[in-house]
């Protein structure tokens, strides 16, 4: 089955971006596919490249990369949440695109299931 | 429909909102929404399972000490359920 | 064609999910879609009209409500609870509104290909 | 002190603890709280103006198109007397 | 010296405010004031013990609280009726907590000269 | 007076900056001081610099510098909330400066007040 992801949260503050990669990564090893992960609101954060946090805790954002990386996931920043918050080509990590809502609705109409994880 | 609930029922009113809002399907509780799902919290959850059955995500539960405390009738699935879940339900929808 | 479904449950302004979820509404009329937008618990504040946001210097988006019937999109739900607990009619919002009961907000959400919520 | 709450007793409990904890001093309501102070809403905030003043902040409502439907009882101030409310009092508290 | 009091009213993991909270405390401890931390709402979660967070793969910080005594930070005040409702009692929890009514906690809050809330 | 202002949610997600900016600016023009603004948790994305909100909206990051500019307003980014996070040195905006949690409970001590804006 093919599934598409919504996050509106960025990481760390909320628990939506780990809830949304642990689905993912199950939703994978269940041999579905995870088609598109498409990051709306503060959710555009996920893709900072110089997060950097302790040691001893996970690290959101290479999850995300190394996601994309290893089964094909399209991550897709939202450019008008991430042109107001200041998420644009300069901060992306690997794996990260950015492009417009479209991409969200292309996401639903293409998927079998649109899963959201937020606030 | 699946419908997905994160927040705690002491802390929104998100699953009161399900309760009067919801027809069928079932009802997943998530993250902070664990709570509803344990001994001693006064909730709409009991109104809910009248019309569908509960499921509760695990690791949510264990993260904060509170698997050993859920109530009667409500199944505790890990992320691979959660994932089973939304795979047979036609459609879902996340209450934020 | 598919049945979408936005779901708006915040109040606007106090956060930026009302203003940012019409944009994704706008973005929607272009894909031909069924387009269904539902106002319930603190959403339908965000219908209200007649809001001067000159005060804290945002802009006010609630009249871009209006166009959107232009594009086809103009069924625009209010649970009627969430709606009278507020002290509200129909008359206080922007567009025209269909009042629905919980139940049946609970009926045509279940038809729906594609919930959002914001 | 000064007890400033910013959100909807639709959406959070936080007015309700306010009403249950707090002793006396003043009450500011901003952002998606000033909904609490506006006629036809059932709301703790009846309880809190037994125990001390109630303002709320006119911008906040005005954006909200909420200025017309204030109840009784209740003082608008706009961010100047915001800032004279936290001078006034000893301490404050936002109730996140 | 001043009194500093940290409140603490949402639930661990679901949010970052409960880590980031304790974070602060730990840096007060430096500062040689008067700190008091408080519980209260969903907060009391925060201190409920025999969390296991390996399925969230996040860290555990809850048993952080433990060594702030060493640091002289010892007053964790817990509101009866937050507790009781969520069926809770002060042997679920991984410190000493001191349990106040609601009206003690709010004479308490007035003796404060900062009041952070997370 | 002296004021000092703690900030706990970034921009445009919740109105919590917004509200802090006009409070600071109110209570210059009223005559007080304002001698930090303190950001912490998702409050540290008040300092990204590359933001490009529309333009008929407020730019909030550029609101904040200019208060620092004009009013000598000490912006303090947390460095531990704000390296979880990436932001660092390297999208820092004019006026922000990054320092640690000791700076919070130091405008604490030195403040008349401390005011909190956050979800």
């Amino acid at each position: 089955m093919k599934f598409a992801v919504l996050i509106n949260e960025g990481p760390y503050q909320h628990q939506a971006s780990d809830s949304a990669y642990l689905f993912c990564r199950a939703a994978i090893a269940a041999g579905h596919q995870v088609t598109r992960v498409f990051f709306y609101h503060d959710g555009v954060y996920n893709a900072i490249k110089f997060a950097e946090p302790p040691q001893d805790d996970r690290n959101i954002v290479k999850r995300w990369s190394k996601l994309a990386e290893e089964h094909g996931v399209d991550l897709v920043v939202c450019v008008a949440a991430g042109l107001r918050r200041g998420v644009k080509e300069e901060v992306l990590a690997p794996g990260f695109r950015i492009s417009g809502l479209g991409q969200l609705i292309e996401a639903g109409i293409e998927a079998d299931r649109l899963v959201t994880f937020g606030d | 429909m699946l419908h997905i609930v994160n927040k705690s029922p002491f802390d929104r009113p998100t699953l009161a909102t399900v309760a009067r809002v919801a027809q069928g399907g079932a009802l997943l509780l998530i993250e902070d929404a664990v709570v509803a799902a344990t001994q001693g919290v006064a909730s709409p959850l009991a109104e809910i399972q009248k019309k569908m059955p509960v499921y509760v995500l695990g690791p949510d539960l264990e993260a904060r000490g509170l698997n050993e405390r859920v109530i009667e009738g409500v199944t505790v699935v890990d992320y691979n359920g959660f994932v089973q879940l939304v795979a047979e339900h036609r459609n879902c929808q996340s209450w934020l | 064609m598919k049945k979408f479904m936005f779901v708006n449950r915040k109040a606007p302004y106090g956060s930026v999910y009302a203003l940012e979820s019409l944009e994704v509404v706008l973005i929607t009329a272009a894909f031909e879609q069924q387009v269904s937008v539902v106002f319930l618990d603190d959403g339908v504040y965000q219908l209200v009209k007649g809001g001067q946001t000159r005060g804290i210097e945002m802009k006010n988006h609630i009249p871009a409500y209006r166009v959107l019937p232009d594009y086809d999109i103009d069924k625009f739900y209010v649970e009627r609870e969430s709606m009278e607990a507020r002290g509200l009619t129909p008359e206080d919002f922007v567009v025209d509104v269909i009042v629905l009961s919980a139940a049946e907000l609970g009926a045509l959400m279940e038809e729906q290909d594609v919930v959002l919520s914001f």
